[in-house]
């Protein structure tokens, strides 16, 4: 069993030992929870180290590494051909980070729930599955191994949110789960459209041998969708003709994908299931939510929907760089106006997140790295806001920021690294987040004199992203930390105390990886640099070769 | 006299059978209406099997006859509970599966 | 090579790590400590100097592809870097009295040698990333040492609008930043040909808003609300400076059109900022005024060509005003000393006849006044006329090509000559002369070493032989040659020069006259007085701070109405796209009841309404059943039949 | 005029008459009774088709069993039930509406068909060849008949003996 | 004559499987009526089961005819059979209702004797006998449930039933008339004559009532909601299923699609009848009821397989087929398990999965299977129909597989919101009541068929094996 393939499966074995024990027992499910993750955790770290970024590809076949490959499904399905998927992992440059950011953030997420006591037992199955999904979703090479990681995620999640989420926690869970699906029926449809448009030359070769008849092997696997292995005049085939009201049928997969996975990112106008999952989900959840399972999002985007659809890209360029700009600006004006410290990070997500997309929509080399970059930093950086205000919450059982001021007097610790982490978060040099927020603005600003994609003033306007991020970070921090130390409520001042060894735990070295990446990126691009440019090479090939005639 | 005249009367015991079902509040006589239909069936099927040397028809008529025969009898069973639960056969007050 | 650049990171690090040993001492002597460290970087960077003598020192990094981060030391910059480490020293030794018995003197210590680390980096920053990391970091760090008493709201908050001014004016140097860098110029020293007008034009407003430049200006007094030391080491000698550094290093490459913005936009400022500084009662806004002021002239300098003056007064501007701030930082420590907390001890309306009590003060305070005003044989004279005369010549030679309205420069800047010496004279005249409003007197206070040798020094250094043999020659700067060499600069006819310092010296001496005959016979201001619009006008900054003030009001509210329609409206437009589609058959009205509704709850209230339309039909009679399927039936067979 | 079309015009009068009679009468014994009426007269028909076999056996099933149950069926809901028998009828209009549609609907669509007898092929000795059939061609229906009646036979038993059950 | 009847005795050999049934069902009867003891009818009814098993044989992939072409045998028949019967066989695990005596048990043989011979049925006699016999045991096995309304459903269903099957027979004498001849291989195209046309959509008119498409759906909710458990399991799947493969049959026999409105019209009644599965189910409390707008839902799904030529869907349509069997006999398990302790309402369910966590998740994979989501293999189901849709969609254009292929998607979302009230109620709400108690060998079984429906999806081979070796017409 592959390195990869350890990674995920491991949590099951962990589910496994979570389901024989009995419910008695409640301290060892999170003891088991924590082993499993943190086993993960170093498989995570082998995998880095032992991955190569000097490799080079010419077609996607070779970009992967750590691949393993088996025959899931071959089914006949009569006249259609046949049906291929595969269990089909590996990682390149864009995943293999985003692996190793999950399984980071999933340890400290057990930590996080340390605290956990309402029936611990479900609480750290659905968790440990959870853990299997997300790395699963970021390593499948095989559209349908990809769906069914990224649909099964929802169901943990739901229940993560509907049982151990806060008051509104029923109305909010069912918000994400509706949301969610809904953009992942999307993406159904167009995955199964895709696979009806690719075949695979080999199995088809082999199956015919074994026939004797002509047989059409459909594929769900990437790499063969990837390296454009179409078939003639099929419904997603480039220059088919299909059209439903005068829009290319692939224009239409490009733009049905880039709804389904926006929604996951999330992008104005379907975010607004993000900051109510936030606000109701358990701080454990919240970490995860915003750490890992908006980056899925950005991560489809990448690599479905850009990929494999460079002409839909290159065509929908500008408005979809548009779009991004829109979240960049108006998830920022919302976030200065919550009244709940969760809820403005929650929208400066939105805000971030416009960020990625509008990196990737450029489609330059320092867009597209800019945009990875920042779908990692703002892992780092959200999942331990998330943690912040749920110290805060811990303790008070309140997030309102008018609610307490001066709160440096008594909490310098926690003060401090609130401090490090909202800079982080509005851009300040020298932490990760600048590195990403400024890739992503230069190729905005390239983009036109470079591949003539996205006009310059989008760019331009996006800077304004980094002013309003500082108004509302900093109007909170001055709110909340500075001025008299005062509370809502006198019972607080007794329960307020400054971090705790296990808290110091999450947020140190969540801290130290901020400020390193923010001063040493090249440690990530040189990672993924040659994926990178190997990705936007093939988009801008490919793409003009598949744009309609 | 032709084939048409068969069908004439075979299509008015159809629509009539169909009518009863429809109209009568005894759920005897919705019955009646169904065998009604039945028989405008076989009246079809007995007048086409004229130019069939197999007389299909008319075996597929005797069949049915008796599958009549065995529906009818089902339901008056089935309709004996219905009146022991509901004290009436009024096949508009056998309503009370509403949700 | 290697060494050098391992003794720069040294260099540079050196502060910091200063300030990291320093929590490891005593809370007494920490700041001591903190000196030390700052003495011998200072040491250190005249080692620098050495070392690039005859060639810069050039390093990069790489970081991605073509960005790399590329550090540039030449003499300007190891001169620079002497000069921050040099006040530096002297402002860590000013509060080590300065702040005793404050609360987080460590955490004070290593924000400032933060910041003295960060304006080094800004200054060795040759590529436009890094140059924008330390930029950031400079106006970062101000924060912190802004926001170091946090727990009064007023000075947190002042911290954090001083932040966002900063932040929108870095917004502003990133577009240029980013622009040039779409072009494939990564670095300073790569700009070899003019720069186009718009990325220039965005380059130059980040300049302005480090160096508190309308409109940008408002910042720097709000900045006041730090600790006076840093007041006199940020605000005064080294970050606001870094507008005008970038500015000078830009100078090479900007187009003329660019210039002449700086030019009015600096003289603009200059006047502005004089006129405001006439009607301040805090010691320390008067000083943040004149900052501002000065900056312009700097700017002016910049815009008319004569960058080499500009790089003067920015040297000589360091010296005497840091010297003015740590004066005025000693007059507050005693009244604060006096007053406890009964008073305001910056307001100069509470104070004068303190020449008996700070004697010492008084003298440094005049000296560096009088280099403020331009009074010959002072260095602001020799630095400031360059600069006059230049906006002369540059004006003659736009006037010779029939645009006279570059005649409002050296307008402004002469009349900005004239309200100079007439503001600082108001200070000193309100704080040392005249009777005195204290109403409790101290005569047992002594001044500390600590505080009086920086000030000695910095008086000292007002001098102009520390800058030029002659007194008058505002061209006759020892670094002039040494560092400037390859600045054009504007050639100046000797009768323009000639003009230009005796108009300003004889508008200074009008000016002081004036400041006398208004202030200087015991007028002694109240602090409830009434004060006319003029006066009203003036000491709000031209109501500068209202205008940011409306700004950030308005947007806050625009923000509320944002969320407001997030919350109403956007969450349910999914509902909105969803009914209408399904719906669009139904009447306007009915969407209309239901629109206000959310998305889950509006498509489940939708499906719940058909189902029950549906159940209905499901849950009737079974011969009503019936009849409707068979209408559907006949209907279906109709449809084949007659379509 | 031949005699086969005055027997068959006779009969599908009878018919119309006992078929309206079942829409028109509320008297539930005479409804059961032109229901045979139209039975026996479709026997007469059949009849008039060459199908004998059929006739008998419409007549012994249709008028011999069927209307016999029909009439138990009456008699036992009436025993218990006190409102009397319901035989009124409901949503005449609509079913109306029905029928004249399927009527002359029907009637056009038969009017405008193709069918005719175009040759007459029965066997000449229909009983023979039905007994033959059922032995051979149908065999399997015949006996999945078989099994049908013995389910009609131990499913109505029991469930007319669970509302015995019920009743106790 | 000699010859014809030595030709019979070969025939009855090679259906001795069908025909032995017969016998053992009233061998059973027999049995049966001199014991009382469940298991032991139990065990009997298995055996009948098991001894079709054994004389069953797999048929060629060509079509035979048997019996004067009466009766027809191919594969996919014979696969369907055995479907039929191993489904049946599981049902023996449904917890026993009270009352279910031998009666009950040889009205489920009925139903699927008629259920195997409507799928051999070439001949519309015996279609008609076989489509009869498995309604006339389906109105008895319904009112064999208990409670007061059982009579009540089935009494709507053999009104409903007895007219459509009625109207049904008309058609068939029409096309009787027409095509001179009732062997369905043999009809030929007959143009469209109005009153052929009338005969032809009448005679479909019986054969959508037992496949429960719109407009011939009313009678399901009823007749599930009072039904003996097992019994609604059987006649939502097995008589459903043996439906649409005579759909099959006939759609080709009848040559239905060299109409041009064919299509149209059928994609219409299907997008009708998942609409109103899914949107009626919405307002159930009952669970049962949803489940049962559920498999109408469900019905549209199987039917828009089969409106699609050249064999586009029927590969998807036999794993639709094993799918839904299989997910049908695990949630009318589930409901069965559930309705013994009288949990009968959406509401009652409220709060027990923090009790019952295991049956709460086998409950939840159950509807996520229902629903069509991953990883189960409800949506392999879904996958290969969406296949089907958008491959004959991409050969044809035709706007109305394309309207068709969007509904489907959207009544996806639908039926989210209702099939998850039951996670729902279980998880997110609380209720004070006392935890229910459910007997080992019960949760087993459940758990074995919410397993299955989770591994059939992580190994599909087995399936695959058996479905590709099926005849695809």
């Amino acid at each position: 069993m592959s390195l990869l393939s350890l990674i995920i499966f491991i949590p099951f074995l962990a589910a496994g030992i979570i389901l024989l024990i009995p419910q008695r027992f409640t301290p060892i499910f999170k003891w088991v929870a924590l082993l499993s993750t943190s086993a993960q955790f170093v498989l995570a770290i082998i995998l880095i180290i032992n991955f190569d970024p000097q490799l080079s590809a010419n077609s996607w076949g070779e970009i992967f590494q750590f691949v393993e490959k088996k025959q899931w499904i071959l089914l006949n399905l009569g006249t259609l051909g046949w049906l291929s998927a595969e269990y089909h992992v590996g990682v390149d440059g864009l995943s293999v980070w985003l692996v190793v950011l999950s399984a980071l953030l999933l340890v400290i997420g057990v930590l996080s729930s340390w605290k956990v006591t309402r029936r611990t037992k479900g609480y750290f199955f659905l968790y440990i599955m959870l853990s299997s999904t997300i790395v699963g979703c970021f390593v499948a090479l095989d559209l349908m191994l990809f769906y069914v990681f990224f649909e099964f995620m929802l169901l943990p999640m739901f229940f993560l949110i509907g049982i151990w989420g806060g008051i509104r926690r029923t109305y909010a869970s069912i918000k994400f789960f509706l949301y969610t699906l809904f953009g992942s029926l999307f993406i159904l449809v167009v995955f199964v459209g895709l696979y009806l448009s690719v075949s695979d030359a080999d199995l088809s070769a082999k199956l015919t041998e074994q026939t004797g008849i002509e047989q059409v092997v459909h594929t769900f696997n990437m790499v063969t969708i990837l390296d454009g292995n179409y078939d003639n005049g099929a419904i997603l085939s480039p220059n088919t003709g299909f059209e439903i009201a005068g829009i290319p049928m692939r224009y239409w997969a490009f733009l049905f994908l880039v709804i389904g996975f926006s929604i996951k990112l999330p992008i104005v106008p379907v975010h607004t299931w993000l900051p109510d999952a936030h606000v109701e989900a358990p701080t454990a959840i919240s970490v995860l939510l915003a750490g890992i399972l908006l980056k899925i999002g950005g991560y489809g985007l990448f690599r479905v929907a850009y990929a494999m659809f460079p002409d839909g890209a290159m065509h929908y360029a500008q408005p979809i760089a548009i779009l991004g700009l829109i979240s960049i600006i108006y998830g920022g004006m919302n976030a200065m106006a919550q009244g709940d410290l969760k809820r403005l990070i929650a929208y400066s997500s939105i805000s971030h997140m416009g960020f990625v997309l509008l990196g990737l929509a450029t489609l330059t080399s320092e867009g597209i790295n800019g945009s990875m970059f920042q779908m990692l930093s703002h892992g780092l950086i959200s999942s331990a806001l998330f943690l912040i205000v749920g110290v805060y919450y811990d303790r008070t059982g309140d997030r309102k920021i008018e609610n307490a001021s001066g709160l440096a007097i008594r909490l310098p610790n926690y003060t401090f690294f609130t401090a490090l982490f909202f800079f982080a978060s509005l851009g300040l040099p020298g932490m990760s987040g600048f590195v990403g927020e400024l890739f992503v603005l230069l190729g905005a600003v390239g983009s036109e004199n470079s591949n003539g994609l996205v006009s310059s003033w989008v760019g331009l306007v996006a800077v304004l992203g980094i002013i309003i991020s500082a108004a509302y970070y900093l109007w909170a921090f001055q709110r909340m930390f500075m001025g008299r130390f005062w509370l809502r409520k006198p019972e607080w001042e007794e329960a307020i105390e400054d971090l705790k060894p296990r808290e110091w735990i999450m947020l140190v070295p969540l801290g130290a990886m901020v400020i390193y990446f923010g001063l040493f990126p090249n440690v990530i691009f040189d990672a993924m640099s040659e994926t990178v440019r190997f990705f936007t090479d093939h988009i801008l090939t490919q793409g003009v070769e598949y744009a309609p005639k | 006299m032709n084939l048409n005249a068969f069908l004439y009367l075979s299509i008015f015991l159809f629509a009539s059978g169909l009518t009863i079902v429809l109209v009568k509040k005894n759920a005897v006589l919705v019955l009646v209406g169904i065998e009604l239909m039945l028989n405008a069936a076989n009246l079809n099927l007995v007048a086409f099997s004229k130019f069939d040397p197999k007389i299909s028809g008319q075996m597929f008529a005797i069949f049915v006859i008796v599958l009549a025969a065995g529906e009818i009898a089902i339901g008056l069973a089935i309709l004996i509970n219905v009146y022991k639960n509901y004290m009436t056969a009024n096949v508009s007050e056998i309503d009370h599966l509403k949700h | 090579m290697q060494i050098t650049g391992t003794y720069i990171l040294a260099l540079i690090l050196l502060p910091v790590i200063g300030g990291l040993v320093a929590y490891r001492f005593e809370k007494d002597v920490s700041l001591k400590v903190n000196a030390f460290f700052v003495l011998v970087t200072l040491i250190g960077s005249f080692g620098l100097i050495g070392m690039v003598h005859s060639e810069s020192f050039v390093a990069s990094r790489h970081w991605l592809d073509d960005y790399t981060l590329q550090i540039n030391v030449d003499r300007i910059a190891a001169l620079l870097i002497t000069l921050v480490y040099f006040i530096a020293l002297l402002v860590f030794i000013f509060s080590i009295h300065y702040m005793k018995g404050e609360k987080g003197i460590k955490r004070y210590g290593l924000k400032l040698s933060f910041f003295t680390s960060s304006m080094v980096g800004l200054l060795i920053s040759d590529s436009f990333i890094l140059l924008f990391i330390f930029w950031e970091m400079v106006g970062f760090s101000s924060y912190l040492l802004i926001s170091y008493w946090y727990y009064e709201k007023e000075k947190a908050k002042s911290a954090k609008e001083a932040f966002m001014i900063n932040r929108v004016a870095d917004a502003f140097l990133l577009i240029g930043i980013i622009m040039l860098m779409v072009q494939g110029n990564h670095s300073l020293s790569a700009l070899n040909e003019p720069l186009g007008f718009w990325a220039g034009l965005f380059l130059v407003f980040g300049a302005f808003g480090k160096s508190a430049q309308l409109p940008f200006s408002g910042w720097l007094p709000k900045a006041m609300a730090g600790p006076t030391p840093v007041s006199a080491l940020i605000h005064a000698a080294t970050m606001v400076t870094a507008g005008v550094y970038l500015l000078i290093r830009l100078s090479p490459v900007l187009p003329e059109s660019l210039k002449f913005v700086i030019a009015i936009v600096g003289a603009g400022t200059a006047f502005y900022a004089a006129f405001s500084a006439l009607a301040q009662y805090d010691i320390k806004s008067v000083l943040a005024y004149s900052t501002i002021s000065q900056l312009g002239y700097m700017m002016v300098g910049i815009g008319v060509g004569a960058t080499t003056s500009a790089a003067f007064h920015l040297w000589t501007h360091a010296f005497f005003k840091a010297g003015l701030f740590m004066s005025a930082g000693s007059v507050i420590m005693y009244m604060h000393h006096v007053f406890r907390h009964q008073y305001d001890p910056q307001d100069m309306r509470n104070m004068g006849g303190l020449r008996r009590f700070l004697p010492v003060t008084f003298v440094v305070h005049t000296i560096c006044s009088l280099a403020l005003a331009g009074i010959p044989f002072f260095s602001g004279f020799m630095s400031k006329g360059g600069i006059l005369s230049g906006s002369i010549q540059w004006a003659n030679n736009y006037g010779e090509i029939g645009f006279l309205w570059a005649y409002l420069v050296p307008f402004l800047a002469f009349s900005t000559a004239f309200l100079t010496p007439i503001y600082i004279a108001r200070q000193l005249f309100l704080v040392y002369a005249n009777k005195t409003n204290l109403p409790i007197w101290i005569t047992g206070f002594r001044q500390s070493y600590w505080v009086k040798a920086p000030l000695a020094i910095l008086a000292v250094l007002s001098v102009w032989f520390f800058f030029g043999l002659n007194p008058l020659n505002a061209n006759g700067w020892y670094l002039s040659e040494y560092a400037f060499a390859s600045f054009a600069s504007i050639p100046i006819s000797f009768k323009i020069t000639v003009i230009g310092e005796v108009v300003a010296t004889l508008l200074v001496i009008a000016g002081v006259s004036l400041a006398y005959l208004i202030y200087g016979r015991g007028v002694i201001l109240s602090v409830g007085q009434r004060r006319n619009f003029f006066a009203e006008f003036a000491f709000r900054g031209w109501f500068l701070t209202n205008v940011y003030a409306a700004i950030a009001i308005t947007y806050q509210s625009f923000c509320r109405v944002l969320a407001k329609i997030d919350e109403r409206f956007i969450d349910h437009s999914i509902d909105l796209l969803g009914v209408s589609m399904v719906m669009f058959s139904r009447s306007i009205g009915w969407i209309d009841r239901y629109l206000v509704d959310g998305i889950v709850r509006f498509s489940a209230k939708f499906a719940a309404t058909m189902g029950t339309i549906l159940g209905r039909l499901q849950s009737r009679g079974i011969q009503s059943q019936i009849l409707y399927l068979l209408i559907l039936f006949i209907s279906i067979i109709a449809w084949i039949l007659f379509l | 005029m031949e005699t086969s079309n005055i027997i068959f015009l006779f009969l599908a009068a009878i018919m119309v008459g006992a078929v309206g009679f079942i829409l028109f009468s509320t008297n539930i014994l005479r409804i059961l009774f032109a229901f045979a009426l139209v039975t026996i007269a479709l026997a007469g028909i059949y009849v008039l088709l060459h199908a004998e076999l059929v006739a008998v056996i419409q007549l012994m099933i249709y008028a011999g069993g069927i209307v016999v149950i029909m009439v138990f069926g009456i008699m036992l809901t009436k025993e218990i039930s006190e409102k009397g028998i319901t035989t009124g009828t409901h949503q005449i209009f609509p079913a109306i509406l029905i029928f004249l549609i399927v009527m002359f609907g029907g009637g056009w669509m038969i009017y405008r068909s193709s069918l005719t007898w175009h040759e007459e092929a029965m066997p000449t000795n229909v009983v023979e060849t039905t007994g033959k059939l059922f032995l051979t061609d149908h065999l399997l229906a015949f006996e999945l008949v078989a099994f049908l009646l013995l389910v009609v036979l131990v499913g109505a038993s029991f469930v007319a003996h669970k509302s015995k059950e019920a009743k106790k | 004559m000699n010859d014809q009847l030595n030709q019979i005795l070969n025939d009855l050999i090679l259906v001795k499987a069908d025909a032995v049934l017969i016998f053992s069902s009233v061998v059973f009867l027999i049995i049966g009526l001199t014991t009382t003891s469940r298991l032991i009818l139990k065990s009997f009814y298995v055996i009948s089961l098991l001894v079709y098993l054994l004389l069953h044989e797999q048929a060629d992939l060509s079509v035979i005819y048997l019996f004067s072409d009466f009766y027809k045998t191919s594969s996919i028949q014979s696969f369907f059979k055995l479907l039929f019967i191993v489904f049946s066989g599981f049902l023996v695990f449904y917890p026993s209702e009270k009352k279910q005596g031998v009666e009950f048990y040889f009205l489920m043989l009925a139903i699927i004797i008629g259920s195997i011979f409507m799928i051999s049925a070439n001949h519309l006699l015996l279609f008609y006998i076989a489509i009869e016999l498995t309604s006339f045991s389906s109105y008895l096995i319904i009112s064999l449930g208990s409670g007061k309304r059982v009579f009540e459903g089935s009494f709507k269903y053999l009104i409903f039933g007895g007219t459509s099957s009625a109207i049904m027979l008309y058609g068939i004498s029409i096309l009787y008339g027409y095509q001179e001849t009732l062997l369905v291989s043999q009809f030929t195209y007959f143009g469209d004559e109005p009153f052929y046309l009338f005969g032809l959509l009448t005679a479909f008119a019986g054969l959508l009532f037992k496949v429960s498409i719109f407009p011939f759906h009313i009678w399901v909710p009823s007749t599930y909601q009072e039904g003996p458990n097992a019994a609604v399991s059987l006649v939502a799947t097995v008589p459903k299923l043996a439906g649409f493969l005579v759909l099959i049959h006939w759609l080709d026999g009848m040559k239905f699609f060299s109409y041009d409105w064919a299509r149209p019209l059928f994609t219409l009644l299907i997008i009708f009848t998942i609409s109103i599965g899914v949107l009626a189910a919405l307002r159930q409390k009952n669970v049962k009821r949803m489940v049962s707008y559920g498999a109408i839902a469900h019905s549209g799904f199987l039917m828009a397989m089969l409106i699609l030529p050249d064999g586009f869907g029927v590969n998807s349509f036999l794993w639709y087929a094993v799918i839904y069997a299989l997910s049908n006999l695990a949630i009318f398990m589930m409901i069965s398990i559930f309705e013994k302790k009288s949990i009968i309402e959406l509401e009652d369910y409220s709060g027990l999965g923090s009790k019952n966590a295991l049956l709460g998740a086998v409950f939840t994979v159950i509807l996520l299977a229902l629903i069509g989501l991953p990883p189960t293999l409800g949506f392999n189901a879904k996958l290969y129909m969406f296949s089907s849709l958008l491959g004959y969609y991409q050969l044809s254009n035709d706007l109305w597989i394309l309207t068709l292929f969007i509904v489907a998607i959207f009544s996806i979302v639908v039926s989210l919101f209702f099939y998850l009230k039951v996670p729902y109620n279980m998880f997110l709400k609380s209720s004070n009541e006392v935890s229910v108690n459910i007997n080992l060998p019960e949760k087993l079984v459940a758990t074995i068929f919410s397993l299955l429906l989770l591994l059939g999806f992580l190994y599909p081979e087995l399936l695959i094996t058996i479905i590709d070796n099926i005849n695809l017409d």
